[in-house]
């Protein structure tokens, strides 16, 4: 409502502004600063910017927003300024002052406007200042968070105002905190009291310093630096829970991806006993299905990211299917020969890839839903890739544990696995049953890969990262068991999270391998093994 | 004090290397009241299911027992406990008079003097029938004689006895694997023979064997008795009843009725449950 | 005219094929370039291309083939530290000579070869001048993958820092396993360190396939650059075409070249390049520029010995200067490292650099830092009379050499 | 003894192996020392240095197979006991530099000097006395071995439950040893090595030597784990390797078995770790890596498993072709190598060695 | 009972169920089976016997189509079987009790009974199964490879029995069975006979219980048929001449 007041507000201005013509401005107007800007240097950038947003004008939000983001260029021929769209062909041309479209433009016809470190945060303050009355409660709340990097007596004003006709809760409670921030250095010992009680659970990290530097503060009074020495250590301890959840969220999260990484591997080696030296390989031919869909598939990184589960779960599976048809079929009954030949599968697909993709990584780009993190608070946000990596995780797992239990083929794997002429003299089309098992495991470490392509290089040597891994899981849960490796997977994950703030990641990492060694001592079947008389024999 | 738990099993197992005791020696049994095997009150359970129930049973001296019952009576599970393959979750299993089996390991079990023969034949199935036999051969089985083992002109004589007696002298540089059925059994047999155990365990002996073969099986394992204790389980009537003197009848893991063959025969329980009509 | 011979030591498999490949497709195009120009002292330049696999044993084995078998006249190769470690002795007792491409912890200095990539001086202190200066950082968090490299940086680092005053407990180091993937701990406590009141920067030594997952979750977790910048010693635009280049712009790299550096000369490497490997999608990269450097400065040195004798070429080498892609010059040193210009680039969304900070003039490789005790007063030469590599100006002693 | 030869002279590929190994401990200095360079039939160094690496790596497939073929142990870790020898004679090498390294320090090795350590570790004292540093070739791996062993045995830990632990062994060190704190020069390792008793590592005389001390190495380990083998402690291990539990019924303590090969074969691992280090001249913590393991597995199998020449047959032959592809088909040398594998074991189940007797018969 | 007591004359008359004409079959180089014949006519229960190591299960294991033969010609109910799959001979009705059990030892009694229903010839494990043995429906839930040795011979017959076979071979299943259960098991052969149609080859070294059950007969020597004929034929010489050592 505000925000329309405002707009129209100032298109009035605007219209007078333009009738009298300039002799009526006592300012540069905003074209003109504008187009001060492509010539500019980064200093004198950093002063126009100020400027453009003094102006108050309704186009210096998307304006400076184009800036901070990269699209605002300069065209070669005239030197005049647009803001960019790149389109199919070549870039949509805007007008910045009207938002209008402007034709369009070779790539080589326009030059951005470069910005620095320094004037993104210049933009950032000024984006900030200017969005405090967006319609958005989620952008006014990015607006004030900004703010409190760089409080002074004036901006303390304008959140002031703010707060009164500040409709959204959330973010009244963020200008209330940021108002206490100010009151810190108030004169008064009241103010002050009253903005540590207001900052008591407050986890903004601006609070906890200055609360931090008030506790330490030789000038305050007792009363005070006693008040905010409370206030810090509830702080603190909200901040150490907190920080628990956010050690769980990243076991869990480094667990999914070890579930995801040895899932496959659980079928192909751990029913099959197949021992898959390949399986990384099918990893990473999961992991470039994914890339090779982007590429098909431009400008769509999410229903890129989304039709590569199933593609890769095909592309995967028929090879899978196809080694274990040409190569691996004859070696049932020889396990230890199994090794050998997936070995040297592994490092024929390997270098397959390189042949075909190029040994240097490929950019398989993340869909917007999967980038950022839920910020539940300032102590605690999830990221979003790895939360949708956590669902993914269980669902496949999920699936597949129904797939193997409620239907015939899971029986009958089992059976084929355990004896395969018995098996045979029973019915049971056992070179269909491991075309297909073979074929299932494969195509689950295809979507494993697709999963992996979220969070990793894709390259010829994803395979090599997570084969060890892969085994260490599967292993430790007990063979042949899937809840097993579901269980295996989740405890590594967050044993390794639990030990890393202590012991460093490479530390961490060696400890949770003696864990595993140590543990196999103890458990010389993994965590769920397979019991009875055959398996003691 | 207590040991952190990951370590406590370490401590727990009461299995030594022989590296670090000296040479388990074979006990000198004093068969006081000549039994030389005792079964007290052992249970064994699995998942709440009871294999062996209070099961009590003593073996004489020189005796050749027959142990019968229904299948799943729990006999093999009898024969595990007492090889240590099985630890029950009570009750007390001695060897002669002092030696607690439950203690041992398997590999202690057999050099006190516990010889068995496995239900399922399992033989060395890539190694000759030969070198089944040799590795069988009761000796110094530590490590280090092993490295320096060579064998005496007398124990080969030994062999070539034994593969007479169990029919296999063609057979004995074939792999074990290629044997049939009914041949394995011999061979283990024959193992079990030239472990020269003090008590020897055979769980069926004659299944998969002709009634010809049968015979020969009854003979030997009389003859064995009276020397060495034999515990015989099978399913075959005509069998046991060639060779019994003695018959403990198992039925769901506790001793159903003990006496002679005939005494057990017309045991109307032991007909019910096990002979039929 | 026999053709003079020219071997190319880099791993074309395993694990480091993805960054070495490339400079052996580098080479083989210099070469085909002098060769059209009509090769060097009218004999025609032929590579000699071995595999040494990324396995570190193989490579001293290779470069014993090359320099006996093959009977090479120069050698381009090597990426990892270890690689050069383990080829080393074997050049300096075949006495070849070796152009090594990438930037290094320093602390060495053979007769036999010449580092062509940037010492720790003219790539991390700047990087550091930078920040501190322009971006105001106070607050230093080193994270690395460990390995001597990174620890040596670090090392120099931190003395730097504390000689300038910076408190013990604003620097922390970190350090990750090779191709470490699982950022999420360390990005938190990153975030942690940085909010203490002070601007935090974050000095990156990661190596290789670490850095995808890295750069993906320090945008997941929404470090920005404003916030908190992290410069990059082993990002450039190799690296950067395997990831997605949004969420990172305005990330930093400190090196030497960047591929939009604005020079005809650059434009023309550039074009050659692509022209050479036929992609468009392709990219250059600094220790390419090292190579080319390297490369016409091996040539220019034979024309100027007249010979492709190692003696001569090694004596030749030290003072030739040839133009950089930069828009300078680059001259051999004493010390056989050579003089460049450091830039500080920012990652932009089409996976380039864009400058925005440089040197104001060439900066001298340090072989030795100065900001080590026991390597301070140690000096490379390798001219009369001194010809040493590692000159303990306080003994007086020239130690550690194998070769007379 | 005489059960040695008995067997030996049944062993038709052992003998060949052993003649061979004996040909090349004559011919090979003859060749590289007395025919001068450029002339025909001369061996150049780099030959010589690339056979005796092959030696190595012959001996411990040879372990490997002893473990392996003869016991049934997978070992996906064996590389941690080849890298453990090759440390303790790297170790010994930096301490043979003395004040010659860069910085001159007198008693630190170099790394140690730039990352500030103030005095030598603990673990570095003694190695500077060769016969301390051959007792620990023998002995580091030896007590891994046995400590893992011990423990893993006594637990019955088997199959591929074994296979994986061994392999997070050799990951685990791996890691460790690529930390700079634990002082050993993480990941660039040892190098720069200088002299051995003595003598110049660079120098003919010095190459040679450690060829033949290669080619009696590879002999002496063939012959003591061919004795092995064949005597009853062999069967035993065979019986282990097909039915575990039956052994123990037979009154084996399978585990002590298991324990002495275990040992035994990580012995001999360590020795071939120490001839390789000075002969290719560094030590990095990549020789612990799980890969590498895998791939002596591969040598194993691809010769011919149990047959203990088979298996340095194959490690020569799969390093012979590593080798020669690597230039010969930079590009494309992991097709073929990948290729060999996969051919190997669907059409030569016995590996080469079957194929040998399959032609023979 | 006439049907139960088919003669072997009798039979010729209708097609056999099963025919096996000059097999030839060989481990390695080692021959085993020497030009065997012998044909199974349909309802009958013809009883194999022979030595220890005679080659009886390899015969079975050659009908299953388990091993493969190198001379001769198979007929299940007049087609040639030779040279198909042992699924295809399943499929086609054939059961088969191995020596030995071969019970799936992880999988529950349940899900043993349940793999041959992907066969097709019954979706569903018949009650039939659970009346003949009732010990497996107690047992259900346990694993194949914890029952004792006697209830996995139950087991195993009863798997085969799920199949819903046209013919049952049956090798050695009385092998650790104690008394009652054979005399039961007897009793089922007989009664899958009569009431099945079903036809019955079996191998058994117990005289008592093959006079019993079986009608026809052959005795195997050294990789051949020696003798055959009705069960009645089977004299105690015979006997003495060919199945003593
Ligand atoms: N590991 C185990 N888990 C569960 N149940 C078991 C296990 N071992 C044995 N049992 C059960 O214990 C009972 C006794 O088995 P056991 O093998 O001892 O019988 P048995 O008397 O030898 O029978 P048979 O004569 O058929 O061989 C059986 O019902 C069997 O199912
Ligand atoms: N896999 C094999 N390889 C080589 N020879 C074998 C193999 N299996 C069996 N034999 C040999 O074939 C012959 C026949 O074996 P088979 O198992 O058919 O005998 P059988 O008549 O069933 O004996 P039993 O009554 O003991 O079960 C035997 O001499 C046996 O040694
Ligand atoms: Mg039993
Ligand atoms: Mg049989």
């Amino acid at each position: 409502m505000g925000y329309k007041c405002i707009r129209v507000a100032t298109a009035a201005v605007l219209l007078i502004l333009l009738i009298l013509g300039p002799a009526a401005a006592v300012e540069r107007p905003f074209g003109e600063i504008l187009q001060a800007l492509p010539s500019a240097s980064y200093e004198a950038k950093a002063t126009l910017i100020r400027e453009l947003a003094e102006t108050g004008h309704p186009r210096a939000v998307p304006v400076l927003r184009a800036l901070s983001e990269g699209d605002l260029y300069v065209r070669k021929a005239d030197q005049r300024v647009f803001i960019v769209r790149k389109g199919e062909g070549g870039y949509d041309l805007v007008d910045p002052l009207s938002g209008e479209p402007a034709g369009q433009a070779g790539r080589r016809d326009v030059k951005r406007i470069g910005i620095n470190n320094t004037l993104r945060n210049v933009l950032a303050a000024q984006l900030a200042s200017l969005s405090l009355a967006a319609p958005e409660a989620a952008v006014r709340r990015a607006a004030v968070a900004q703010m409190l990097g760089e409080l002074d007596a004036s901006l303390a004003a304008t959140l002031r105002a703010r707060l009164a006709e500040e409709p959204d809760r959330g973010v009244r409670g963020m200008i209330r905190e940021a108002l206490a921030l100010v009151d810190l250095q108030a004169a008064d010992e009241a103010t002050r009291l009253a903005a540590v009680q207001t900052l008591h659970g407050s986890l903004t990290p601006e609070a906890r310093v200055r609360l931090m530097a008030l506790a330490a503060d030789p000038e305050a009074g007792e009363a005070l630096r006693t008040q905010a020495r409370q206030a810090v250590a509830s702080i603190d301890r909200w901040r150490s829970f907190y920080r628990l959840m956010e050690t769980v969220f990243f076991g869990l999260s480094a667990g999914s991806v070890l579930l995801l990484a040895a899932i496959g591997l659980a079928i192909t080696f751990g029913v099959m006993g197949v021992i898959n030296m390949a399986h990384g390989e099918f990893l990473m031919l999961g992991a470039y299905t994914a890339y090779v869909l982007q590429q098909l598939l431009p400008g769509q990184v999410g229903l890129a990211v989304v039709l590569a589960v199933p593609a890769a779960f095909a592309v995967t599976g028929l090879v899978g299917v196809a080694i274990e048809r040409g190569l691996i079929r004859h070696l049932y009954g020889r396990p230890l020969e199994t090794l050998l030949l997936t070995f040297g599968l592994s490092l024929i697909l390997q270098q397959a890839v390189r042949t075909i993709f190029s040994p240097l990584n490929r950019s398989v780009a993340t869909p917007a839903w999967m980038s950022g993190a839920w910020q539940i608070n300032p102590a605690l946000a999830l990221t979003y890739n790895r939360l949708a990596i956590i669902l993914f995780a269980l669902a496949v797992f999920l699936a597949l544990l129904a797939l193997l239990r409620f239907t015939r083929l899971g029986l009958q794997v089992r059976a084929v696995s355990q004896d395969r002429q018995m098996a045979q003299a029973l019915g049971v089309r056992s070179e269909w049953v491991d075309a297909l098992t073979f074929g299932l495991g494969a195509g689950i470490a295809g979507i494993g890969g697709v999963a992996l392509s979220q969070l990793t290089n894709v390259g010829p040597n994803l395979g090599q990262a997570y084969i060890i891994d892969s085994f260490l899981v599967v292993v430790f849960g007990g063979v042949g068991n899937l809840w097993g490796t579901l269980v295996a997977a989740l405890t590594l994950g967050l044993a390794n999270k639990f030990l890393e703030p202590a012991a460093g990641a490479v530390l961490a990492k060696i400890l949770v391998l003696v864990f595993i060694i140590l543990f196999i001592q103890r458990r010389p079947r993994g965590l769920f093994p397979q019991r009875g008389r055959a398996a003691e024999a | 004090m207590k040991l952190p738990t990951p370590l406590r099993p370490f401590t727990e197992r009461d299995r030594v290397f022989d590296a670090l005791v000296p040479p388990a020696q074979r006990v000198r049994r004093q068969t006081r009241h000549g039994t030389i095997l005792h079964v007290e009150d052992v249970t064994v359970s699995f998942d709440g299911f009871k294999a062996l129930d209070a099961l009590t049973l003593y073996i004489y001296e020189g005796e050749l027992r027959c142990i019968i019952g229904p299948n799943g009576a729990g006999k093999t599970t009898m024969m595990d406990v007492i090889t240590a393959k099985t630890r029950p979750d009570a009750g007390q299993v001695f060897f002669g008079d002092g030696i607690d089996l439950l203690r041992l390991s398997e590999p202690e079990v057999a050099q006190v003097g516990v010889g068995r023969k496995f239900q399922k034949p399992t033989v060395f199935e890539q190694q000759s029938v030969w070198d089944n036999l040799v590795l069988a051969l009761h000796s110094d089985k530590r490590v280090w004689a092993s490295v320096w083992f060579r064998l005496a002109p007398a124990q080969r004589e030994q062999i070539e006895q034994v593969l007479e007696t169990i029919g296999l002298v063609a057979e004995r540089s074939r792999l074990a694997g290629e044997l049939s059925h009914g041949q394995k059994q011999w061979l283990e047999i024959g193992m079990l023979l030239l472990q020269q155990p003090a008590l020897l365990l055979v769980d069926e002996p004659v299944a998969g064997m002709s009634g010809h073969e049968m015979e020969q099986t009854a003979e030997l394992l009389t003859a064995l008795a009276g020397e060495r204790s034999v515990v015989v389980v099978e399913h075959d009537m005509e069998f046991v009843r060639s060779i019994a003197r003695r018959v403990t009848v198992l039925h769901q893991g506790a001793v159903l009725a003990e006496g002679s063959m005939a005494e057990v025969q017309q045991d109307p329980r032991v007909i019910e449950v096990y002979l039929g009509a | 005219e026999p053709p003079i011979k020219v071997g190319v030591l880099h791993s074309l498999s395993g694990t480091m094929a993805i960054s070495e490949t490339t400079l052996k497709d580098t080479v083989l195009m210099l070469i085909e370039q002098q060769n059209a120009k009509g090769g060097l002292l009218g004999r025609q330049l032929e590579p000699v291309v071995v595999d040494p696999a990324s396995d570190w044993p193989m490579f001293a084995e290779r470069a014993r083939q090359l320099l006996s078998q093959d009977k090479v006249d120069v050698v381009f190769g090597c990426w990892t530290s270890v690689s050069r470690k383990s080829v080393l002795p074997v050049f300096e007792e075949l006495n070849g000579i070796l152009f090594y491409p990438v930037q290094y912890e320093g602390e060495e200095s053979s007769r036999n070869v010449f580092y062509t990539g940037a010492a720790p001086n003219q790539q991390a202190i700047p990087a550091v001048d930078y920040l501190r200066d322009e971006l105001g950082v106070e607050r230093w968090m080193l994270v690395g993958t460990d390995y001597v490299y990174p620890r040596t940086t670090n090392k120099i680092l931190q003395a730097y820092l504390k000689s300038n005053g910076v408190a013990e407990g604003d620097v922390r180091e970190v350090y990750t396993p090779f191709g470490h993937s699982d950022w999420q701990s360390i990005v938190a406590d990153i975030k942690r360190f940085a909010a203490a009141g002070k601007k935090t920067g974050v000095i990156s030594t990661v190596n290789g396939d670490a850095n995808v997952p890295f750069y993906k979750e320090l945008s997941n977790q929404g470090i920005a650059p404003e916030d908190i910048p992290v410069i990059a010693f082993s990002v450039g635009e190799e690296e950067l075409s395997g990831l997605d280049a949004e969420p990172l712009v305005g990330h930093l790299a400190a090196w030497n070249y960047f591929m939009s550096v604005d020079t005809p000369r650059n434009d023309e490497f550039v074009e050659s390049w692509l022209d050479y490997i036929d992609d468009d999608a392709r990219v250059t990269n600094d220790p390419m520029e090292a190579h080319y450097i390297g490369f016409n400065m091996w040539a220019q040195a034979v024309e100027k010995a007249g010979t492709t004798e190692t003696d001569a070429v090694i004596d030749a080498l030290v003072g030739v200067a040839v133009p950089n892609l930069t828009g300078g010059y680059s001259a051999m040193m004493p010390n056989h490292h050579i003089t460049k210009p450091v830039l500080i680039g920012e990652i932009q969304d089409d996976g380039q650099f864009q400058v925005v900070w440089r040197t104001p003039g060439l900066v001298l490789g340090d072989a030795w830092s100065d900001y080590l005790p026991e390597s301070k007063q140690i000096i490379a030469d390798w001219r009369e009379p001194l010809r040493c590599g590692n000159y303990n100006v306080k003994t007086g002693s020239c130690s550690g050499q194998n070769v007379e | 003894m005489g059960l040695l030869w008995a067997s030996l002279r049944r062993d038709r590929g052992g003998q060949v192996l052993l003649v061979l190994l004996l040909a090349a401990i004559i011919l090979v200095p003859l060749l590289n020392l007395a025919v001068p360079a450029g002339a025909p039939g001369h061996l150049s160094a780099y030959t010589v240095a690339l056979l005796g690496k092959y030696l190595c790596f012959a001996l411990l497939a040879v372990s490997v197979d002893l473990v392996w073929g003869y016991c049934g142990i997978l070992t996906l870790g064996h590389g941690a006991f080849f890298a453990l020898g090759g440390y303790a004679m790297g170790m010994h090498l930096m301490r043979q530099i003395g004040d010659r390294g860069v910085y001159g320090h007198p008693v630190l090795p170099d790394f140690m000097v730039f990352l500030d350590w103030e005095s030598l570790p603990w673990f570095w004292h003694g190695f500077d006395l060769f016969p301390f540093a051959m007792l620990m070739v023998l002995a580091a791996p030896g007590l891994l071995a046995l400590v893992f062993g011990f423990f893993a045995f006594r637990s019955r830990v088997n199959g591929v439950y074994l296979s994986i632990i061994t392999q997070a062994l050799t990951f685990a060190l791996m890691l460790a040893f690529f930390r700079n704190e634990m002082g050993f020069g993480g990941n660039n390792g040892l190098t720069d090595f200088k002299d051995l008793l003595g003598f110049d590592l660079q120098s003919e005389a010095m190459r040679v030597s450690l060829f033949v001390a290669s080619a009696l190495a590879l002999a002496l380990g063939f012959l003591a784990s061919r004795y092995l083998t064949v005597t009853r402690f062999g069967q035993v291990l065979n019986a282990v390797r097909d039915a575990e539990g039956r052994t123990r019924f037979l009154g084996y303590r399978v585990e002590n078995y298991q324990l002495f090969v275990w040992v035994f074969s990580a012995m001999l691992a360590g020795v071939a770790g120490a001839l390789y280090v000075p002969q290719v001249g560094i030590i990095n913590p990549n020789e612990f890596s799980p890969l590498n393991s895998i791939e002596m597995v591969v040598w194993v199998a691809v010769g011919g498993r149990a047959t203990l020449y088979g298996a340095a047959l194959g490690a020569l032959l799969v390093n012979y072709a590593k080798t020669f592809l690597t230039s010969a088909a930079p590009e494309a040398w992991l097709f073929f190598l990948g290729g060999l594998f996969v051919v190997v074991t669907l059409f030569l189940p016995q590996g080469l060695v079957g194929l040998l007797r399959r032609s023979r018969a | 009972m006439p049907s139960a007591a088919t003669g072997a004359a009798a039979a010729q008359a209708v097609t056999p169920t099963l025919a096996l004409e000059s097999i030839q079959q060989y481990y390695g180089e080692s021959h085993i089976l020497r030009d065997l014949s012998l044909t199974v006519p349909a309802g009958s229960c013809t009883c194999v016997m022979g030595r220890n190591g005679v080659g009886k299960t390899t015969l079975m294991k050659v009908i299953m189509g388990l091993l493969p033969i190198r001379a001769g010609r198979l007929l299940f109910e007049g087609d040639v079987l030779s040279g198909r799959p042992a699924v295809a001979r399943a499929r086609a009705g054939i059961g088969y009790v191995p020596q030995g059990r071969h019970i799936f030892p992880q999988l529950t009694v349940e899900e043993n009974l349940q793999v041959p229903l992907g066969a097709g010839r019954t979706d569903r494990i018949p009650p039939r199964v659970f009346e003949l043995f009732p010990v497996l429906r107690e047992m259900l839930h346990r694993r194949g490879g914890d029952l004792s040795g006697g209830q996995q011979q139950q087991l195993a017959i009863g798997r085969a029995l799920v199949l819903a076979p046209k013919l049952l071979i049956l090798d050695e299943p009385t092998e650790g069975i104690q008394p009652n259960v054979v005399h039961d098991i007897g009793e089922v052969i007989r009664r899958l006979r009569e009431e099945d149609g079903l036809t019955v080859l079996l191998v058994e070294q117990k005289l008592p219980f093959a006079r019993r059950v079986a009608s026809d007969f052959h005795i195997i020597e050294r990789g051949s048929v020696v003798r055959s004929g009705a069960i009645a034929a089977l004299t105690d010489a015979l006997v003495q001449q060919h199945l003593s050592v």
